[in-house]
């Protein structure tokens, strides 16, 4: 039974952390650098998404798993993103008179 | 065609409603074609192919792929007709031609209040030109309200926190009503007015002397008229029916009880204290909710209005 | 379902409708994973209100932002971290039946969310000493915009939640303790394990978006 | 296909008891028995218990409502009262009614059925399930105690942040159910990933789990949203947090935006499980394969999949940007096509079937009928520039009762009635039954025609007072709702007979080839007392019933004493195989 669950080497884990940890000081030390908009919004969203990916991959076994718990956890962002692209379509675009279509 | 259309939609009262009312058709038309080939084929089979024996056997004809996509395509180009054609008059319903002319709404429950660049303003009743563009600018003090004249086809909710537009042109004089169509409480379905379009002379007289409240208008006339404008009307009633407020009908004279038990007779000042300052004296069995009318109306309008209150014996 | 009933009776945890264990493991790891994307599209739409706010008004982010304090948010950040960790050598430990590790590291994980938490304690009362605080009862002066108290409200509204769920999450880890202390895990039976692993991991996660999202504005 | 020889299990065929004396109804007794079951057999029938009585208490709001509307102004109740009482009838039919109606009810009783297993994935969530609806229903009621609500369903702010009204509590009922909603779910696709018998692939999946599982997937990715838009909404009536709240510098727009995204994949979760229903029905009562198989088990999963994306099509002139309304009404057209391809599947599956017009078959082929009407109007409605006109207004009141009560009402009353043999082991009087679905038909449509026409011409929606020109339809629409309420109380009063003294039913009276018919009318308390296994796909009509009462050999563990025809199949196609 168990035989077939795949069992994370404790160095993996401990490595991960460790990234986890080292990201963690790059995105405050970024913010030093004062890169500007919205670069800076982009960098510190890629480095929190790495960070996550990381988690799911490794701590949260995704990588070694049924690969459909995978298409579950993406599902939700695609919806996630969904809801915040079509919303900005209204609220950034507000003052646009229509003529320009 | 145009009594066909009458059946089913308003009088086209403005130059829009015309494009508006034939999609309207069209879709319908196209609606009622396929849902009868749908209806016809779904009785057809179900006479032709009725149950004889219980032991029937049927055919296996598990799926067609021709026939898929027929009935997929079909419907893409009739909705892609139908998108366009919408979208198309959609453009033209909130694009304001840049030679309009500007009004202001001002939406409160329950009541509408519209000012005029000359500076005037006037409740319940919406005065325009007929054959030219008029643009409205449109605010709400409190909740959301919405501006509907189903003659012009035209609507737009009007919210509290920035200025929505919409824009018509009245095809000919005549009146048509106004509703507020998104919800908004106890006096939505009350909250009503009148857009006027008037012809080129009527409405250079009204420019003129239509935002003086006329002077020679008997008081109660004048109130009975502002009881509906200001929309009194959708919490009193005239004939004793209960309702949000208490009842005009025999009101005056009568002695009233307050929630903080004090009692006082209702005489004018009474009256004139209820309608400026409504939050004062609350009456017994009531909820605080009446909105306060002063700035909105006239020194002769509340003159009116309780002259009309006193006339409902 | 062959001879369910045999099969349970050789792995008291197998409930009467699973064929065997595998098949009630996976099954309810997947129901986690969809319990996980309801919690995302639950935060998801407090990540939204945060979106459309900060794109109508990115002053007032940038100087609300300032009065949060970053050290203690990359202190949290690191805790958090450092709690998944512990939670996923928990299951190491239950797969390779280490009773006394997997005790051990469920109360360093449970430690560590404690630690947590405290450390919000401080970030919420200096804030209301200030009088930062939600909505309608923000009576602090040193922010130059009239919506500073929408952007604390977006703050406390996504930080109490994710605080709540990592309360909920010490609860849960708190009874897996419990269970283990009656040796109720093995390497044949670690499924609370697992799945409250999930939870806790996704509680990081959120927390790896909010912090540059609320404490890094520059 | 290199079978291996492992992969091989004998399967005999396991001839049907008929009315055994032990079934799930009886196999406990007392109340404990049912409130604590884990049996999703007895949690059906206790969510179809308490969907009917909020049915008929919405129902009876709603003839509230029509007699009220008799005349312009007062008839007998007040402007507040009737918005009291327009918001509770909606927020009881949507929440309490129809949001569980099919997928609670009749789904958490068939689908472990169909799919031959013992129980869903997660019996106790589903117990949960019923509490936390039952839990959300005492707030509703607690709500309705303290004043009710006068807000409309769809709590718009800024006016339910300013209405003195019981909001909090009627919202946090909301809430709750969403949960309910969300584990019910959750439960149905783990079930039908990890729970299938062996030989039912992909491909063989009877359309109503498939149509249950789209549902599932709407009911998971949207329910959280109403969840945190419930929540801000309470917050900003407790603390003013000001996001929705124009007042405090919110912006009421996102509000609207919040709530339909989640509320019009919603209406997806209402019709989705009446599309399942009707698929069984059509299949079945012709006796024929069912057309397009595939076409039809697709378009759910497309159905789910646009729903998500023209939320802004309530909002066209709400204030939000043109780019954006022209961009939702566009995407909500193309809903239009895979629902076509649902309703064209239909009827051609009619095309030389062996048609039986029973009172399941009558439903069904109303359903056909008022569904399109429904779903064209809303293709009008979808039309930018009519949708200007038509916008809240009777016409659209008349589209989503077309869509709901017509559609979804009339699909779960076909449902009702070709499973009750199976629920409760009596037949119903088909007599009664028929007169029955033919004056609810014209019920309905007398009901609901005229509001197209009223709102057409302009009647706004809810509208305490109207207009005198108005009056004429107004009355009919009234009138027609009496006759729906006669209607209903014949079908209360012959299936309460059938309840009592009905005729005990056959296993399989319809002779369907689903696996829920496969086991004794009412079913024993662990479905079935051998392991099935599927031979064939669903809609195989051409292969006898005896076909599809097989199971592994022994899995019964001798309690079958006639021993039919043994077989040997490949079971790799179990489950687990076609995950990966
Ligand atoms: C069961 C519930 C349900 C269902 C299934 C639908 C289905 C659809 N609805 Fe409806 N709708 C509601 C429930 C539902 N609706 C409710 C409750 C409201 C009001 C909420 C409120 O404000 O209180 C509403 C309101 C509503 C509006 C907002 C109107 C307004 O307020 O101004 C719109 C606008 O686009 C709309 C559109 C549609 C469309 C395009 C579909 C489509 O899915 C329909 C698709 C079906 C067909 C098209 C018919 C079959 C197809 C064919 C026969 C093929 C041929 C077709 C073509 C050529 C297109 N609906
Ligand atoms: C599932 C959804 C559903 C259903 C089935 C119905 C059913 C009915 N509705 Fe409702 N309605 C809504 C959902 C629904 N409605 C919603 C969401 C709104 C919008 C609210 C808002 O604006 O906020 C609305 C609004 C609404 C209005 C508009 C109010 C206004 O805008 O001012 C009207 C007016 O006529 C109306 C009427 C009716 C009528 C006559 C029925 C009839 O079909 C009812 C018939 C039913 C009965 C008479 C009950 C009898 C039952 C029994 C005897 C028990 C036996 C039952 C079984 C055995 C199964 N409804
Ligand atoms: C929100 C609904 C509402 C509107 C609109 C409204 N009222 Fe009232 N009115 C009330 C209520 C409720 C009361 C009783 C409580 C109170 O005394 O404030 C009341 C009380 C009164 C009274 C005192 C009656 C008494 O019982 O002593 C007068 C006079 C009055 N209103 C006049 C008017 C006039 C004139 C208008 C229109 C210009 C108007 N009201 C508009 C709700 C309303
Ligand atoms: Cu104002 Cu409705
Ligand atoms: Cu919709």
């Amino acid at each position: 039974m168990s035989e077939n669950h795949h069992v994370v080497p404790l160095k993996t884990l401990l490595y991960n952390a460790g990234a986890l940890l080292v990201l963690t000081i790059l995105t405050v030390a970024v913010t030093w650098l004062h890169i500007p908009e919205p670069f800076n919004v982009v960098v510190a969203i890629g480095i929190a998404c790495i960070k996550a990916s990381l988690v799911a991959m490794i701590f949260m076994n995704l990588y070694w798993d049924n690969k459909f718990n995978t298409i579950v956890f993406l599902s939700s962002l695609v919806f996630f993103l969904v809801f915040v692209f079509i919303t900005l379509l209204d609220t950034l675009f507000r003052d646009v008179p229509f003529g320009i279509y | 065609m145009e009594t066909f259309s009458e059946i089913f939609l308003p009088q086209r009262g403005s130059t829009g409603a015309a494009d508006v009312d034939t999609l309207f058709h069209f879709i319908h038309i196209t609606g009622f074609i396929l849902l009868a080939g749908i209806t016809i084929a779904i009785i057809y089979f179900c006479i032709k192919y009725r149950r004889k024996s219980d032991d029937e056997v049927t055919p296996i004809i598990t799926h067609n792929a021709n026939l898929e996509i027929t009935w997929s395509v079909i419907p893409l180009i009739l909705i892609l007709i139908v998108f366009s054609w919408g979208f198309r008059a959609y453009l033209t319903l909130y694009t304001p031609p840049s030679d309009a002319f500007e009004i202001n709404v001002t939406a409160r429950s329950w009541s509408w209040e519209f000012t005029y660049p000359e500076g005037g303003s006037s409740l319940g009743e919406l005065y325009v030109p007929a054959n030219r563009p008029v643009k409205l600018i449109m605010r709400s003090e409190d909740v959301i309200h919405s501006f509907a004249v189903p003659d012009y086809r035209v609507k737009m909710d009007v919210i509290p926190n920035r200025y929505t537009t919409l824009w018509f042109e009245a095809n000919e004089p005549g009146t048509s009503q106004v509703f507020c169509t998104e919800y908004c409480g106890t006096g939505h379905s009350a909250m009503l007015a009148e857009v006027i379009a008037l012809d080129e002379e009527e409405w250079e007289e009204w420019l003129e002397t239509g935002l003086e409240v006329d002077e020679d208008m008997p008081l109660a006339e004048l109130g009975e008229q502002t009881y509906t404008g200001a929309s009194c009307n959708a919490c009193h009633s005239v004939d004793g029916t209960p309702s949000v407020g208490p009842t005009f009908q025999g009101l005056y004279g009568t002695e009233r009880e307050f929630e903080d038990g004090t009692t006082a007779t209702a005489d004018e000042n009474y009256l004139r204290e209820s309608i400026l300052d409504p939050q004062a004296r609350i009456t017994a069995g009531y909820p605080p909710v009446m909105p306060t009318l002063a700035g909105s109306l006239s020194e002769r309008e509340i003159e009116g209005l309780i002259e009309y209150i006193k006339e409902l014996e | 379902m062959a001879n369910s009933t045999e099969v349970a009776e050789k792995n008291p945890n197998i409930q009467h409708h699973f064929v065997d264990y595998e098949q009630q493991f996976e099954s309810s790891k997947l129901g986690m994973w969809l319990f996980l994307v309801t919690e995302i599209l639950f935060f998801g739409g407090l990540f939204v209100a945060y979106i459309i706010y900060r794109a109508w008004h990115p002053d007032l982010f940038i100087m609300a932002a300032e009065q949060l304090d970053t050290t203690m948010g990359a202190i949290n950040t690191g805790v958090l971290i450092a709690s998944s960790l512990t939670i996923a050598m928990a299951i190491r430990a239950a797969q390779l039946n280490q009773k006394r590790n997997l005790i051990i590291l469920l109360s360093s994980t449970i430690v560590l969310a404690f630690t947590f938490m405290v450390i919000k304690y401080f970030e919420y009362t200096h804030k209301f000493h200030l009088g930062i605080y939600p909505g309608e009862f923000y009576t602090y002066e040193g922010i130059d915009h009239e919506l500073a108290s929408v952007f604390f409200s977006i703050y406390y509204m996504m930080t109490a939640l994710h605080g709540i769920h990592v309360i909920i999450g010490i609860v849960f880890i708190g009874w897996l303790i419990y269970k283990a202390s009656k040796n109720r895990f093995s390497d044949q039976y670690y499924t609370p394990v697992e799945i409250t692993a999930l939870y806790w991991h996704l509680v990081d996660i959120i927390w790896i978006f909010l912090f540059p999202l609320l404490y890094l504005i520059d | 296909m290199a079978n291996e020889a492992s992969a091989k299990v004998k399967i005999r065929e396991f001839p049907i008891e008929e009315n055994p004396p032990k079934n799930y109804l009886n196999w406990e007794k007392g109340i404990k028995s049912w409130i604590f079951t884990k049996d999703h057999k007895r949690i059906g029938i206790m969510y179809l218990g308490a969907i009917t009585t909020f049915f008929f208490v919405g129902g009876m709001l709603a003839i509230l409502l029509r007699l009220e509307l008799w005349e312009p102004a007062q008839t007998f109740m007040s402007a507040d009262t009737y918005n009291h009482i327009f918001t509770m009838h909606g927020i009881i039919m949507v929440f309490l009614f129809i949001i569980p109606s099919i997928p609670a009810a009749l789904g958490n009783f068939f689908l472990p059925m169909m799919i031959g297993a013992k129980d869903v994935a997660f019996p106790r969530l589903n117990l949960l399930s019923l509490w936390i609806y039952a839990f959300g229903a005492l707030f509703a009621l607690y709500s309705v105690a303290y004043g009710g609500v006068d807000t409309g369903w769809t709590f718009y702010t800024p006016y339910s942040t300013e209405t003195t009204s019981a909001v909090i509590s009627m919202t946090l009922g909301a809430f709750i159910i969403g949960f309910s909603s969300i584990l019910t779910g959750l439960n149905f696709i783990v079930t039908l990933h990890k729970m299938r018998s062996p030989g039912l692939t992909w491909g063989r999946l009877p359309l109503f789990c498939w149509a249950m599982y789209a549902t599932a997937i709407i009911q998971v990715l949207a329910t959280p949203v109403l969840a945190i838009t419930l929540l801000l909404l309470i917050m900003e009536r407790l603390l003013g947090i000001g996001i929705f709240d124009p007042a405090l510098g919110g912006d009421p727009v996102l509000y609207q935006h919040f709530f339909w995204f989640y509320s019009h994949p919603a209406v997806y979760i209402m019709i989705v499980p009446a599309f399942g229903v009707i698929s069984e029905l059509i299949a079945t009562f012709s006796k024929k394969t069912i057309f397009g198989y595939w076409a039809i088990a697709l378009s759910s999963l497309a159905i789910a999949f646009l729903g998500f994306l023209v939320w802004g099509h309530h909002m066209f002139v709400s204030g939000q940007s043109e780019l954006s309304a022209v961009v939702f009404s566009f995407l909500t057209f193309l809903i239009g096509i895979p629902t076509g391809i649902k309703i064209f599947n239909w009827v051609a599956t009619l095309y030389r079937g062996s048609i039986s017009l029973k009172a399941p078959m009558l439903y069904a082929l109303a359903f056909l009928f008022q569904f399109t009407i429904g779903g064209i109007t809303g293709i009008m409605v979808g039309a930018l520039s009519v949708d200007v006109h038509l916008h809240d207004t009777y016409y659209i009141v008349a589209h989503f009762h077309y869509v709901m009560m017509g559609g979804t009402v009339f699909a779960f009353l076909g449902g009702l009635h070709y499973w009750w043999p199976k629920m409760f082991g009596k037949m119903y009087n088909e007599y009664w039954a028929k007169i029955a679905s033919g004056v609810l038909f014209l019920g309905f449509n007398m009901t609901f025609l005229p509001q197209f026409l009223l709102g057409s011409q302009g009647m706004p929606r809810r509208y305490f007072n109207y207009l005198e020109p108005f009056q004429g339809l107004h009355q009919f629409s009234t009138v027609g709702s009496w006759v729906l309420l006669v209607g209903f109380l014949i079908v209360a009063i012959y299936l309460l007979h059938s309840l009592l003294r009905g005729a005990k039913a056959p296993s399989n009276p319809w002779g369907a080839r689903t696996m829920d018919w496969m086991t004794p009318s009412p079913p024993t308390h662990h479905n079935f007392d051998y392991s099935p296994v599927f031979k064939h796909g669903a809609y195989d009509f051409h292969e006898p019933i005896s076909e599809f009462t097989y199971g592994i050999e022994g899995s019964d563990e001798g309690l079958h004493k006639d021993h039919g025809e043994t077989d040997e199949v490949d079971v790799k196609q179990g489950p687990e195989v076609n995950d990966k």
